[in-house]
């Protein structure tokens, strides 16, 4: 465990203990969480973009760069969701708890990407989820419980996979530790136990990342959750707990270059069938959390596809799209909940033509919308660009072609989304909505600026990626 | 000859496809949560052997007694969500939870 | 050796009476004696410690707490049934599972001698490969070093997963009878 | 800060502010767009006015990809007519978009970006940075034809013309690529100093370039979409601005940029774009005959001046390329004022059909007066800027030896005039319709722009010296192309007298026609019945818009089936088949979905036995 980014665990934890002591008191409870997330996600991004640290194209920074970008991600979302519910949330519904549920998967999170050990990464990858499973069922109705049920009973085989290969690495190599698997890996040629566990740790990972055709879970839970707890989930929640180990599994076993090359192959393989289901499943949706949840799990898939490949390249493709879809899905998210709060629905069919009425909600959906359909210079566009040049490098030309056409797909739903809910004719939901007050707009305009910057300076953070993956990869 | 360790080992996959099988089969949640604890019972057994098979059985120990505890988390979480659902749906049967479609 | 492989068949016969019992109550008072029958291995395993936990963890807390689960929803269940708003649902005694068709649980001794069968076509090799596979010798420190040196980050882990469902409890059952759950935990 | 951003930025930021204010607002987005265009106006006048070159460069990525700006004499020229042309746009939309139903806040977004866009194109220095401004207007070109909701189908146009222009600037992207790779450098001042010679992979360049040009000016056959939406009754600002005078400036001055400052033509590809532009210039001018509306008639006459673009710059030498560009100057003039009068007198009498239009002249006397002098001057009737044009071009063509392109010249200007006669005979001065009754004058917002272009009209005429001298001399020195004798001025010659002749045969032939019928707006039907005519014009009266095609159809019947057949074979693949496939395995998708918890799980376990199969079954365990 890295103990010099210990403190982005502990201190969430910590206020999220002392939140729950404040129920009498909710704006104490506002404050308490917006300034201890903000202060972390100031201090995040100091530690990695201070002067310095970009005039030396971040060579000196401190250590392993993915878990920084990692804690930046799941600040920044953490934050924007806080400070987005500390206006969505009712006082009515008792909102310490959200906050203190918040904090704690945000402390579960920053133990997932800073532990160096399977076993610890598993600990905090479970009380990720119990977070989770508690926080899609805040609402009390029916869609939230049922939400919460196929989240929890879905997943669980995927947590006892995890378990199984965590055992059988305990023969294998008899440690859990990062770097010793990693010497073990360089060492020789993989053996098949090791391989044998290593398939159990993908295949765990997979159905927590909600990997077709795993992907059932995840769905429902998306559209079934509480608003907010919906941009908590798709933004960084499971791909915390999913994409981030996937990517680990394949810098430290180097899959593409052992001869566990059927792994790859079937990472490849399913994060392919996932961008391709994922794509069209979305087109007839007629609900918005439920088709922004299809075209998230399309997203994953580019992410799995990449580092399934597993070249350096590839694994910065994987990550820069991580860090991306954790902003534009953040950023759709939020929006959906403030047009479900404004327009009282998210029923596509009964909404239409909020630009008018909305034009800041319309407007950073629409660059949202733009990033993850991959237009330039937007960020999404870099990482989909890079996924795709590592996979045509590597001769896997089909899958370079799939990735390119399901941009295309991604573009049809940006399409499907304009017309249906910000253009088009006047509705009668969209005439009743109102535009959200200015500390809601504040996360959504502060993701979508992050969006159109980490586009326009690509250079720096391909160099800082570059930085993070060489020295994990080595 | 087949040695005693791959033995046990069958005997711990065949358990855990039983707990398998039960989360495939029914549609009542005290039957998932049953066959979740199968499942990690299976485990449990499975770092045991691998420690004591090792000679590292502390470290294993040490590893199932937190796995222990993970599985009385989960079971934990398993019951509050199926009170949940039954004051909800009045009834802890999962196919009464498919309004969710499309 | 005969002894091992006989809790082991113990274990299993428990575990398949667990799934297949219709009865709730029996089912989970099956699986208790399943997770005695665990510990007894851990036991052999020369695993006491573990086997402690399992004994009183597994083999106590759980079943307790599933029972009572049982009871508040079957007496709830009971106020449905007057409410009229129920379905489904049996409704007197510890039978409130949903009805479902008993087939797939009764042929879960075919299934597993099924899966025995293909597991020692399929499995044994690998056992047998992993047996044979020549492991690193770890030098074996007592078990509290281990915990307190050697698996500090665990002991992190586990107070966040503590809070963690301790948070989840209070929200998810902010309705009475919640709270002897979140005191229990 | 450099001048050069003004007009790329300034309304570019003001577009997005535009957006963002809501569409009630009285008078905000008007003024907010007029300043706007007119500041960038002012800004590229200066820059027009500073004599040196104006450079700017922002190393962004390296790998040749700099953001470079370079305003050099032809860029000035360029940049000056395109801004200049955005600020009246602007204006008379201020007052023509008040009686649209479509939204005027999307209708100034994208004239703004338009206006910014183009003007990035015409300075940038980087080929990449100008293919990225390039393939932009596409866009905005498509936004504006799917936001001007005056149409019946103008989606379906919309697309027809994403398409077309798509398919012509992907050849564009190869070109510019090739190009870039066969230089060396993507940098145009560097390519400038050592040109290419079109040959080999550079001739594939050229002509790839060549296409998405003439796809620019809607040269034939890419001009389909642009008479389609003027019959649909598309937005006529829009008209006028896009088709009518931005992009025949942009086309231009691509031709002239790449054709004399990056390549060196030889004698096949100057043969090829002449015959191109008499093709062009002949058959539309002769599609512009048959036609009873308005718009679209102006639209057919519009193409049909591109040719004059394309054959003046094929000449090669200094007189024809003068008159090539001062024919594209004078196209953004009378053409924008043309299509501007239509708007006005679409905006009151709610329909574009002269034969319910008529004796407009004394409800509109304003309109009328800016119709007659840009018709004249489109129809070269001197002393007015387009007789001008006209005549120096054909003074280059006869250099360059080919005096049967200049015959076909003299026909065209014929045949434009002949189509002119017919509509303002039939629009404003044939007997009253009920139609007519119910219109009276423009406002003010309207009047001032027609008469502004209407002035330069005049301006630009009279022996053409100011023009002549201070627009295109510079840059045919700035280009190197030495020429004898001065090229402005009235040269009293028998091209004079072969004008006049020529005028004189149109209004003979259309007071023959008017005897004929008796209707004015049918006064051209003799021709179209004439035993040669009458074969294409039946063609043309045929659903099909396409007049190539037609041509295919007619002459080699199979091979028209094959193209249609080909066409049909692509609009399956393009449209139909992809929406049919998805819809389907989305419905299978939804069926698949259905919430039910025993499948989820059963996919789930079985996903799970696949995965640990396929990883293992294979080659796995030894």
């Amino acid at each position: 465990m890295m103990t010099s980014l210990l403190a982005y665990l502990l201190i969430p934890l910590s206020s999220a203990v002392i939140i729950q002591f404040l129920k009498k008191n909710d704006k104490l409870a506002d404050i308490v969480s917006n300034v201890s997330l903000f202060a972390g996600l100031l201090n995040i991004s100091y530690l990695i973009f201070n002067p310095q640290n970009v005039r030396f194209s971040f060579a000196s920074i401190a250590d392993n760069g993915f878990s920084l970008i990692m804690v930046l991600a799941i600040y920044l979302i953490a934050f924007c969701v806080s400070l987005f519910s500390s206006g969505f949330i009712p006082r009515t519904k008792n909102k310490h708890n959200f906050y203190s549920l918040l904090l704690t998967g945000v402390a579960a999170m920053c133990g997932v990407v800073i532990s160096l050990d399977f076993f610890t990464l598993y600990i905090y990858a479970e009380a990720l989820a119990i977070v989770s499973l508690a926080m899609i069922c805040y609402e009390d109705n029916e869609r939230g419980a049922e939400g919460a049920v196929k989240y929890f009973f879905l997943t669980l085989p995927g947590s006892v996979f995890i378990l199984t290969g965590i055992s059988i690495l305990l023969f294998t190599a008899g440690t859990f530790n990062f770097l010793n698997l990693q010497s073990i890996a360089n060492s020789g040629p993989m053996s098949t136990a090791n391989m044998v566990a290593v398939a159990f740790l993908c295949i765990g990972f997979l159905i927590k990342a909600g990997i077709v055709p795993f992907h059932t879970w995840l769905i429902d839970a998306y559209q079934g959750a509480y608003s907010p707890v919906s941009a908590f989930l798709g933004g960084i929640a499971t791909k915390v707990s999913g994409a981030y180990a996937i990517i680990k599994i394949v810098m430290i076993f180097k899959l593409f270059e052992s001869t566990a090359g059927r792994i790859s192959e079937a990472l490849m393989l399913l994060g392919a069938i996932t961008i391709i289901w994922g794509a069209i499943a979305a087109i007839r949706q007629k609900n918005f959390k439920r088709m922004l949840a299809f075209s998230s799990i399309s997203q994953t898939g580019y992410i799995v596809l990449a580092s399934g490949l597993g070249t350096p390249l590839a694994v910065l493709g994987a990550i820069f799209h991580l860090f991306n879809q954790a902003t534009f899905k953040g950023t759709l998210f939020l929006n959906s909940a403030s047009i479900e709060k404004s327009a009282g629905t998210t029923n596509m069919h009964k909404l239409a033509n909020l630009e008018n009425s909305m034009p800041w909600t319309t407007w950073t959906s629409i660059i949202a919308l733009l990033a993850a359909a991959g237009l330039p210079p937007l960020s999404g566009f870099w990482s989909k660009l890079v996924i795709v040049l590592a996979l045509w490098e590597e001769g896997a030309k089909g899958y370079a072609f799939l990735s390119l056409f399901f941009m295309l797909v991604t573009f049809a739903h940006f399409a499907i989304i304009q017309k249906k809910i910000f253009f088009g004719k006047k509705a009668a939901d969209g005439e009743k909505s109102r535009e959200m007050p200015v500390f809601m707009l504040l996360p959504v305009v502060l993701l979508s600026m992050i969006i159109i910057l980490a586009g326009i300076f690509f250079p720096h953070v391909y160099s800082f990626l570059m930085q993070a993956v060489t020295r994990n990869m080595l | 000859m087949i040695t005693l360790f791959s033995v046990d080992w069958y005997l711990i996959s065949i358990i855990f496809f039983i707990g398998l099988y039960c989360m495939l089969v029914s549609r009542n949640m005290f039957k998932q949560l049953l066959g979740l604890q199968i499942m990690s019972k299976a485990c449990v057994l499975a770092i045991i052997l691998c420690g004591a098979a090792t000679n590292n059985v502390n470290l294993s120990q040490a590893i199932a007694i937190t796995m222990i505890l993970m599985e009385v988390i989960a079971v934990l979480a398993g019951l509050g969500l199926i009170l949940k659902a039954w004051k909800i749906t009045g009834c802890p049967d999962l196919v009464k939870l498919s309004k969710l479609k499309g | 050796m005969t002894y091992h492989l006989i809790l082991f068949a113990v274990l299993l016969i428990f575990i398949m009476a667990s799934v297949m019992l219709q009865n709730l109550l029996y089912s989970a008072i099956m699986l208790a004696l399943g997770s005695v029958t665990v510990s007894l291995i851990m036991f052999t395993f020369s695993a006491p410690w573990a086997g402690v936990f399992e004994l009183s963890v597994c083999a106590a807390l759980l079943p307790v707490l599933v029972i009572g689960t049982i009871k508040l929803i079957d007496a709830g269940g009971r106020q449905d049934l007057d409410e009229g708003n129920e379905d489904n649902c049996g409704s007197l005694g510890f039978n409130i599972q949903p009805v479902e068709n008993r087939i797939k649980f009764r042929i879960l001794p075919l299934v597993v001698s099924l899966i025995a069968v293909l597991g020692w076509i399929f499995f044994i090799p690998f056992f047998e490969a992993l047996s044979k596979y020549p492991y690193m010798n770890s030098l074996n420190r007592d078990l509290g070093k281990i915990i307190w040196a050697g698996r500090s980050q665990d002991l992190i882990a586990q107070i966040t997963i503590l809070t963690a469902i301790a948070m989840a409890m209070k929200s998810i059952l902010h309705f009475s009878g919640g709270k002897n759950k979140e005191s229990k935990e | 800060m450099n001048i050069l951003l003004i007009p790329i930025f300034l309304p570019l930021f003001t577009a997005i502010f535009i957006l963002l204010v809501s569409e009630k607002t009285k008078y905000l987005k008007e003024v907010a767009a007029i300043m706007a265009s007119f500041i960038s106006f002012l800004s590229a006048l200066t820059i027009f006015l500073s004599s040196n070159i104006i450079a700017y460069s922002l190393p962004w990525a390296g790998y040749s990809f700099d953001f470079t700006l370079k305003a050099d004499v032809l860029g000035k020229l360029a940049l000056l007519f395109a801004t200049g042309v955005s600020f009246l746009a602007a204006f008379y939309a201020a007052g023509f978009m008040k009686k649209r139903t479509d939204s005027a806040k999307w209708f100034f977004f994208n004239l703004l970006f338009t206006g910014s866009f183009s003007s990035g194109a015409v300075l940038s220095d980087n080929l990449l940075t100008m293919l990225f401004f390039w393939e932009g207007l596409v866009i905005f070109l498509y936004t504006f034809l799917v936001f001007a909701k005056g149409g019946r189908n103008s989606g379906a146009i919309a697309m027809k013309a994403f398409i077309i222009n798509a398919v012509a600037n992907l050849c564009f992207l190869i070109g510019i690529t090739i190009t870039g790779f066969i230089a060396g450098s993507m940098n145009m001042t560097e390519i400038h100093a050592g040109k290419l010679a079109v040959s080999g992979w550079a001739f594939a360049a050229y002509l790839l370039l060549l296409i998405g040009i003439v796809s620019k000016i809607e040269g034939m056959p890419f001009h389909t979409w642009m008479t389609d939406a003027g019959a649909d009754g598309a937005n006529s600002t829009f008209l006028a601005y896009v088709p009518g005078a931005l992009d025949k400036i942009l086309g231009i001055y691509m031709l002239v940029r790449v054709s004399i400052y990056l390549y060196v033509l030889n004698g096949v590809v100057q043969a090829l774009i002449m015959t191109l532009g008499v093709v062009v210039l002949l058959f539309a001018a002769m599609m512009a005959l048959a036609q009873k509306n308005y718009k679209k008639l102006l639209a057919y006459i519009a193409v049909s001046q591109s040719g004059y673009a394309l054959l003046g710059v094929g000449t090669m030498n200094a007189t024809g390329i003068a008159g090539g560009l001062f024919y594209a100057l004078n196209n953004a003039i009378y053409l924008f004022a043309l299509f501007l009068t239509a708007g006005s007198v679409e905006s009151q009498s709610e329909t574009s059909n002269m034969a319910k239009l008529g004796g407009l002249w004394k409800r509109m006397p304003a309109t009328t007066l800016v119709f007659i002098i840009a018709a004249l001057s489109i129809s070269s009737v001197p002393p007015f800027n387009g007789f001008f044009s006209k005549e120096i071009l054909q003074r280059g063509i006869l250099e360059a030896g080919y005096p049967m392109f200049f015959a076909a010249v003299e026909l065209g200007s014929i045949i434009t005039l002949i189509a002119l006669l017919k509509l303002g005979h039939s629009v404003y001065f044939a007997k009253e319709t009920e139609t007519s009754l119910r219109c009276k004058e423009s406002g003010m917002f309207m009047i001032i722009p027609m008469f502004i272009a209407a002035i330069l009209c005049l301006f630009f005429g009279f022996g053409a010296k100011i023009p002549v001298e201070h627009f295109l001399e510079p840059v045919l020195r700035y280009l190197a192309l030495e020429h004898a004798r001065t090229i402005a001025g009235f040269q009293m010659g028998n091209l004079l007298l072969i004008s006049v002749a020529g005028i004189i045969v149109s209004i003979i032939s259309h007071v023959v026609g008017y005897g004929i019928t008796g209707k004015p707006y049918k006064a051209t039907d003799y021709l179209l019945y004439a035993p040669v005519l009458s074969k294409i014009y039946r063609m043309a009266e045929h659903k099909v818009f396409d007049p190539y095609e037609q041509i295919m159809k007619s002459s080699v019947w199979p091979l028209g089936q094959f193209f249609s057949k080909l066409d049909s074979l692509t609009d399956y693949l393009t449209f139909t088949l992809p929406s049919f496939v998805s819809n389907s395995l989305s419905k299978m998708s939804q069926k698949f979905h259905r919430g039910s918890y025993v499948l989820y799980m059963t996919i789930t376990i079985i996903g799970f036995l696949v995965y640990m199969a396929y990883v293992f079954s294979f080659g796995g365990i030894k």
